[in-house]
């Protein structure tokens, strides 16, 4: 199951992963005895759609890239950059070249050396328009981007091809030696460091590079694991510890993913005893928490949820009347009810996991006050004789949705419609401004700065954004933000834009995930922690009992 | 000659051993039979009383509109009845004195087709459609007489040639569907004579087929009872064929005998204004000009027949008394009975 | 009548076929046969209650069922919330009444549709042969090499942004499921008719009745239809309930009727999971009345059919 | 019979013609009313109308004809022929052959159908058979009501909960007992497990096996007892046969022809069970391959399983003809 085709099963899928699906797999030669003992931790996945770090988009993905590769930063449990392949954080004169300086002696796992030309001609793979990786997205940036893309169709969807790209190398970035990297961006911009850490910037061997195809089936990592034989499809991936790894050596010897495929989940093989650590779903939970109590943790994503208004429409071109729909909502009953309270309210654009949180910036906009609520609609024109129509993608999310028509309907005297849509459907509907009410909508963080939680998603970039919302002062805001000299400048001044940003509300934010994750008897409880923006198990500190 | 040798088969004498075998007594006896059918319409009585005997080298017809009994009075003497629904309720069958009714269940498997055959009117679907002919009539001589396939095939062949059949050597291969109807049914006379057998049931044996090949059957059987001497019941509603080949009759109805005779007697002189009506029904070459009488209204409900006499509401004869008293199967005259108060009136057809 | 039931007792083996000039005297048994059987008597009642529930679920609770409280989500029976609330905070006995209605009207239009849809291509194949029947013919493999669940899925995510004119928002949630269950299940309707047909229009009163210069449509529709019909009509119940089943099979996938109507199939696709996880009563409540209906249709059609064709009780 | 062969084959692809030609217009008005599956690519991040048109390439969703709704794409149905005709069967969504990801998905699925088609021979058929001898009695009213139940109660219903009682439940009470990897402890597992591909799939076989199982057990019974009445047994009985030979040889041959036809077609509408068989116990079948691709628009992956699912009907229908005919001779010599 692709998960990230649904964006509402995203939330499942990084609960389920990031938590280790469950799996089982199985000790080679029969062991006899219980996982755990033989130094193997097994989880559980859902099918990956690729293992090619260009590619990688989904969390299933990003969990095996995770110990199969090692990129030049990772965050950590902050969501500060902390660096691998690199030495030392990239440093820069003017926030437009960047330097970034790698350390000697790293390897892939068949032996190539990774130096500064490895980045160029990876990141010069990634990005090239007629490969059609989903990681090219994030170069966007970088000088010359736009060079390595395709050229405008001359007739639209027609026949005649688009042109090829005008360059096949990234223009921006330059290996000055073999330990050192250049990027030079087309605009100046403080926040470009914190985007390294993401999949899309880990290296790729030139032996992959040359049959990306076969390096799909069998990755040549360069991370703390190597995959044991290769990508058995919708069944298993196994891998072991790489000796060789000049990084921090994990103390798991190894890991072996069992996959679950359709809706299938790794729970009922966890309670069977076969895998290690597993999620229990929304129904599991309560149970799940009775049974295993202590062994359950609960950690902060930054995966935020909220339901969007399409400001493009004359009835919710009032920023009252979509006050009034998110003070309608009781977002804590709503939680513990649909949810049984593991999700948490979210006040903010921005969830606190992320550098930059500023609590409550949402204010009385997202205050249950059905009273006040239904006043405020009532001073407003909002024809109240039409039912609302409320659009979601197939998939869980109908569920969801329709709780929160039924909390609108009660708290507003409205009358709602529940609209559902096939994903692409859906996609192609909302970019061209055509859903004609209220969504559901969610956002997963790229990179731990708030401002990914507001530009990429409110923004007036060149395609508008999908509420066909425009704020004067929150452009200008972001807009000095992204020419700050430091750091925490630019995250107060994403911060101002929040603020502003809230006063508009062309979301009105419902929860943040918090994932829910059971410990199996095999495993150090103690030693458990999950990365709340990768979403992934630190599998460094992971001990085995 | 194949006959000959049946003779001296090992089977011979496997009734012997039974209780109540006398060498002595008649072929067949059959004594106040009486059958029901549990339905859930309530308990149908098919056979209602039938009593008759048969002796080697004799045929009796058994005459009766369909539901009169005939077909269930075969099927019971066979043993073969589906219980349930149906029930032996009553009565006696003895072979050679031995009676059937008490045998085991494998004992009486054992008498059928060695001592008592029968043939059925649908050769088409009497015959197993899935299986050749040599296989089923193998089957007899394999199962019963232990013998390899190879030989139960010889013995096919000499079976389907002893009924006539051109080519048995091929033909002994191929299905009951391959065959015509004539020929069929000579296959599934082959198969009742294959263990030769006392007494052979034949019941309507020529209804399906072409008035041609009607006579044909009728005189291979015949021929074949003369040759072995065997006692045949004759189950039919032609009575056409019955004066040609029987000596005795009994009618039925209702699940009664009504009349017992001789053949030639009951033709001369019904006892029974059923047999009279049922003789008026058939053609006859030699009165002309005549028009054909049907009997009017339908046979009794077997689950309701009613008090008295169970033809009385058809009867042109019939007075108050036959409506309230069932007349018993009583003689006549000599060698002749039948089941109605004015027997003796309808014989000399003095009734008003 | 009475020389029927001889015939059949005494013979005992009558495997002849229903003749047509016997059809009245069938259906006049079958009917008789049938109002003996309390099984029968039963399944009527519980089909009554159903269809009474289908079609004016409002006089049997006065809770709107779409009135949802999410606070009060699975709480138990109370005064006036006899089955408690639903994961949803709905009323789960207003629910449960509400949602008898689509999957009842779902499955009588599906069977309506595929009786004559299959009925009117059946005879027409059956009566004209020829090429009439090839096509026709060729089309059943066609639609019979096309797994079901594949067309549906892409027929339902296809129809179902398809706004209707005139209709309610409760058919247009489940019309576009009927259509495709019609689409995928004529076939073996047309099936049954041809052959049935094909059997009749060889019988001797057919050509009497032709020989007399009936029309053709005369012909198909008041000499052959009749008598095509008996195999038909046991269908119609274990159809009913078959699709009441699929119904609730592709509201599990995710498919067929949507929210925020109610069908049973919905509501137990929400409490699978709840019933190992402490609230069983979620998914006995709606499988219960699923099952009841769906086996009140069964026995029905079971025992037309063994009245039709009583050898085989 | 040879000749009947030959026709039958030209027929049969005729029909997988219309069939895979169906299949692509329908594909292609979904994707046509849907909207194209290549914008999903990017989820809810924006694309540039050239990324997107990249992907779309990538798909071979770039047709033009895609975006007019009800054009029938002759032409890349015209080309997907033509490249079938070298056994080129194209690539999926996520750049995978079609060939490669049908091949995985074969065997369990085979082995599911093998346990289910088991199920139905050893079980429904032998329950039907005797429930038809014992007519009337307690067993024949016993397999009566658990036919006429299992009919009643949907299939999904069954898996989910034998999952959790037998799966975990039992499962762990055998895998304390007899350990983990114990013959028990495998075949009791809420999921498929690839090393073990028999054991762990025998309970959603059997399961699967239930989907049908009904109306298998009751043709079997009903055929039965229309054999036992027929006439050839009569017959079979008067030649003083055992009753064991009589039901063997002369009645149970002839009402398994009709019972043949319908596990064919049971096979074939089991499919739909397969789905949520294979989507509840994780198994990496034809079921999940064939209704995620559906779900996802993915053409290729789509056209190339009905064709073989299409195919593998017919052959199967044609098996059964020929079945038929030994098993029928009337037939054969028709």
């Amino acid at each position: 199951m692709r998960n990230n085709r649904r964006v509402i099963t995203a939330i499942s899928a990084l609960a389920l992963t990031g938590v280790g699906l469950a799996a089982c797999g199985g000790g080679d030669g029969g062991s006899g005895s219980g996982s755990g003992s033989d130094g193997t931790l097994r989880l559980g996945l859902g099918e990956p759609q690729n293992l090619i770090p260009a590619n990688i988009q989904e969390t299933e993905g990003g969990e095996i890239a995770d110990r199969l590769y090692a990129g030049l930063y990772t965050y950590d449990m902050e969501g500060n950059l902390a660096p691998v392949l690199a030495d030392g954080v990239p440093t820069t004169e003017d926030n437009k070249v960047w330097t970034i300086k790698l350390q000697e002696g790293f390897t892939f796992q068949n032996g190539e050396e990774i130096t500064a030309e490895t980045f160029v001609k990876s990141w010069n793979y990634t990005v090239y328009g007629e490969n059609a990786n989903y990681g090219a997205g994030f170069f966007k940036q970088i000088d010359g981007w736009a060079e390595m893309q395709l050229g405008e169709d001359p007739d639209g969807d027609g026949p005649e091809e688009a042109a090829k790209p005008e360059a096949t190398e990234l223009s921006g970035v330059k290996a000055v030696d073999p330990l050192t990297l250049e990027v030079t961006l087309a605009e100046p911009w403080v926040g470009f460091p914190v985007t390294l850490g993401y999949t899309a910037f880990m290296p790729m061997a030139d032996e992959c590079l040359a049959d990306i195809d076969a390096c799909n089936e069998t990755p040549i990592g360069n991370g703390p694991y190597k995959i044991d034989g290769k990508w058995n499809h919708n069944s298993s991936i196994h891998m072991e510890k790489w000796a060789d790894y000049k990084g921090t050596q994990p103390s798991i010897e190894r890991i072996e993913y069992k996959i679950y495929t359709g809706d299938a989940t790794a729970w009922p093989d966890f309670e069977a005893g076969k895998i290690d650590i597993a999620a229990p779903g929304a129904e599991e939970y309560e149970v799940a928490k009775a049974e295993y109590g202590d062994a359950m943790r609960e950690e902060e994503t930054g995966q935020t949820w909220g339901l969007g208004f399409p400001v493009y429409d004359e009835k919710f071109s009032d920023p009252n009347v979509r006050k009034a729909f998110s003070m309608a909502i009781d977002r804590q009953g709503y939680i513990d009810g649909l949810f049984q309270g593991r999700y948490t309210v979210a006040n903010s654009y921005t969830p606190a996991v992320i550098p930059g949180y500023l609590e409550g910036t949402c204010g009385e906009a997202c205050t249950f006050d059905p009273e006040a609520a239904k006043q405020l609609l009532a001073d407003t024109d909002f024809p109240m004789d039409q039912p609302v129509e409320l659009w979601v993608n197939s998939g869980p999310g109908e569920d969801y949705l329709k709780v929160l028509g039924d909390q609108l309907a009660a708290n507003l005297g409205i009358t709602y419609e529940l609209k559902t849509l096939e994903w692409p459907d859906f996609l192609g509907k909302k970019d061209g401004h055509e859903l004609t009410g209220p969504f559901l909508t969610g956002w997963s963080p790229d990179y731990p700065l708030n401002q990914n939680y507001l530009e990429p998603l409110y923004g007036n970039g060149p395609d508008g954004n999908d509420f066909g919302f425009h704020g004067e002062e929150f452009e200008q805001l972001l807009a000095e933000g992204n020419r700050a000299e430091t750091l925490s400048d630019a995250m107060t001044k994403y911060q101002e834009a929040e603020k502003v940003l809230a006063a508009d509300l062309p979301v009105a934010p419902i929860w943040v995930t918090r994932t829910a994750t059971v410990i199996g008897e095999n495993v150090d409880p103690d030693s458990f922690q999950r990365n709340p923006i990768l979403g992934t198990i630190d599998i460094n500190s992971l001990k085995l009992l | 000659m194949t006959v000959e040798l049946d003779r001296q088969g090992s089977h011979n004498g496997y009734v012997e051993g039974l209780p109540g075998y006398r060498d002595d007594a008649p072929l067949l006896e059959v004594e106040d039979l009486q059958v029901e059918f549990h339905t859930r319409d309530g308990v149908a009585r098919a056979v209602n009383g039938v009593d008759f005997s048969l002796r080697a080298g004799e045929t009796l017809a058994v005459v009766g509109e369909s539901g009169s009994g005939k077909s269930v009075t075969a099927q019971a003497i066979m043993g073969i009845l589906e219980e349930p629904p149906a029930r032996v309720a009553g009565g006696e069958i003895r072979f050679r004195g031995v009676d059937l009714l008490k045998l085991s269940a494998e004992r009486r498997r054992r008498i059928r087709a060695n001592h008592v055959a029968m043939v059925f009117q649908d050769a088409l679907s009497a015959l197993n459609p899935v299986w050749t002919v040599g296989f089923q009539l193998g089957e007899l001589f394999r199962k019963h007489r232990g013998m390899s396939r190879k030989d139960a095939r010889r013995r096919a062949v000499e079976l389907l040639d002893m009924v006539r059949i051109p080519a048995a050597a091929q033909r002994v291969d191929e299905y009951p569907h391959q065959f015509s109807g004539g020929m069929r049914q000579r296959v599934m006379i082959a198969m009742a004579l294959a263990l030769d057998p006392e007494v052979l049931i034949a019941d309507e044996p020529t209804t399906a087929l072409d008035v041609t090949v009607q006579a044909q059957i009728m005189r291979l059987l015949s021929d074949i009872q003369a040759e072995r001497h065997m006692g045949l019941i004759l189950i039919t509603h032609d009575l056409g064929v019955v004066a040609d080949v029987a000596d005795d009759i009994t009618v039925m109805y209702a699940g009664r005998a009504v009349e017992q005779a001789n053949v030639r007697d009951t033709f001369a002189s019904p006892a029974h204004p059923y047999t009279k009506a049922l003789l008026r029904s058939i053609p006859r070459l030699d009165v002309k000009g005549q028009r054909l009488e049907v009997i009017a209204g339908l046979p009794p409900v077997l689950t309701d027949i009613p008090p008295g006499c169970a033809f009385a509401p058809r009867c042109g004869y019939a007075q108050d008394v036959c409506r309230t008293e069932r007349p018993p199967l009583s003689t006549v005259t000599a060698g002749r009975s039948a089941a109605c108060h004015f027997a003796s009136e309808v014989m000399t057809d003095d009734v008003n | 009548m009475s020389s029927d039931i001889n015939e059949r007792v005494v013979e005992g083996i009558d495997e002849e076929r229903e003749r047509p000039q016997r059809a009245a005297g069938l259906w006049r048994d079958a009917i008789r046969d049938l109002r003996k059987r309390p099984t029968v008597i039963i399944s009527l009642l519980i089909i009554l209650v159903v269809l009474a529930i289908g079609f004016f679920p409002s006089l049997f609770t006065d809770v709107d069922p779409k009135a949802c409280d999410i606070s009060r989500n699975k709480a138990p029976a109370e005064p006036g919330h006899p089955f408690g609330f639903s994961h949803e905070g709905c009323d789960y006995f207003a629910q449960t009444v509400y949602g008898a209605g689509p999957s009842v009207q779902l499955s009588l239009m599906v069977v309506t549709g595929t009786l004559i849809v299959g009925g009117l291509f059946g005879i027409l194949a059956g009566f004209y042969g020829g090429w009439v029947d090839v096509l026709f013919s060729r089309a059943v493999d066609v639609f019979n090499s096309i797994p079901f669940l594949l067309g549906a899925i892409l027929l339902l995510t296809m129809f179902r942004d398809i706004q209707m004119p005139f209709v309610g928002a409760r058919l247009q949630a489940i019309i576009p499921a009927v259509i495709t269950l019609i689409i995928f299940g004529w076939t073996s309707t047309m099936r049954l008719v041809r052959a049935s047909v094909i059997e009749a229009r060889n019988l001797d009163y057919v050509h009497a009745a032709r020989s007399l210069g009936a029309s053709n449509a005369r012909l198909m529709f008041r000499h052959i239809l009749p008598n095509a019909v008996a195999p038909v009509v046991s269908l119609i119940p274990l159809s009913i309930a078959g699709m009441i089943s699929v119904e609730a099979t592709l509201s599990f996938l995710g498919l067929g009727v949507r929210k925020p109507e109610i069908t049973w199939g919905l509501m137990i696709d929400d409490a699978t999971k709840w019933f190992v996880n402490g609230y069983p009563m979620l998914l006995i409540i709606p499988s219960a009345f699923l099952i009841a209906t769906v086996l009140a249709f069964v026995l029905l059609g079971d025992a037309i059919r063994d009245a039709l064709d009583p050898k085989l009780r | 019979m040879g000749r009947y062969v030959i026709r039958r084959l030209l027929q049969a692809v005729l029909t997988l013609f219309f069939v895979l030609f169906l299949l692509h217009y329908l594909l292609s008005l979904a994707i046509q009313v849907n909207g194209n599956p290549a914008r999903t690519f990017f989820g809810d991040k924006p694309a540039t109308p050239e990324q997107i048109a990249a992907v779309e390439a990538k798909f071979g969703t770039d047709d033009p004809c895609l975006d007019r709704l009800g054009d029938p794409c002759l032409g890349m149905f015209q080309q997907r022929m033509a490249d079938w005709m070298t056994l080129d069967f194209g690539t999926n969504f996520d750049g995978y052959a079609v060939t490669d990801e049908i091949v995985r998905a074969v065997p369990p699925t085979l082995i599911l159908f093998a346990i289910s088609t088991s199920v139905w021979v050893l079980f429904g058929v032998t329950t039907g058979v005797l429930a038809a001898m014992k007519r009337g009695r307690f067993f024949d009213y016993l397999v009566r009501a658990g036919t006429t139940f299992t009919v009643a109660v949907p299939t999904f219903l069954l898996l989910v909960i034998t999952q959790q009682l037998v799966g975990v439940s039992l499962g762990n009470w055998a895998r304390d007992t007899f350990g983990r990897e114990s013959v028990l402890g495998i075949v009791f597992q809420p999921s498929y497990d690839d090393r073990y591909p028999f054991l762990s799939l025998l309970v959603p076989g059997i399961l699967l096996g239930a989907f049908g199982i009904a109306g298998i057990t009751r043709l079997s019974r009903t055929s039965m007892l229309e054999n036992l009445r027929a006439d050839f047994v009569r017959t079979a009985k008067a030649k003083g046969l055992t009753s064991r030979r009589v039901t063997i040889v002369h009645t149970l041959r002839n009402s398994l022809i009709p019972v043949i036809t319908l596990v064919g077609f049971t096979l074939a509408d089991a499919l739909g069970g397969t789905v949520i068989t294979e989507g509840i116990y994780s198994i990496p079948g034809m079921g999940g391959l064939a209704y995620n691709a559906t779900r996802e628009n993915d053409l290729p992956v789509v056209i190339a399983i009905v064709a073989i699912l299409s195919v593998c009907f017919m052959v199967v229908t044609l098996l059964i003809d020929l079945l038929y005919a030994v098993l029928d001779p009337r037939i054969r010599y028709e």
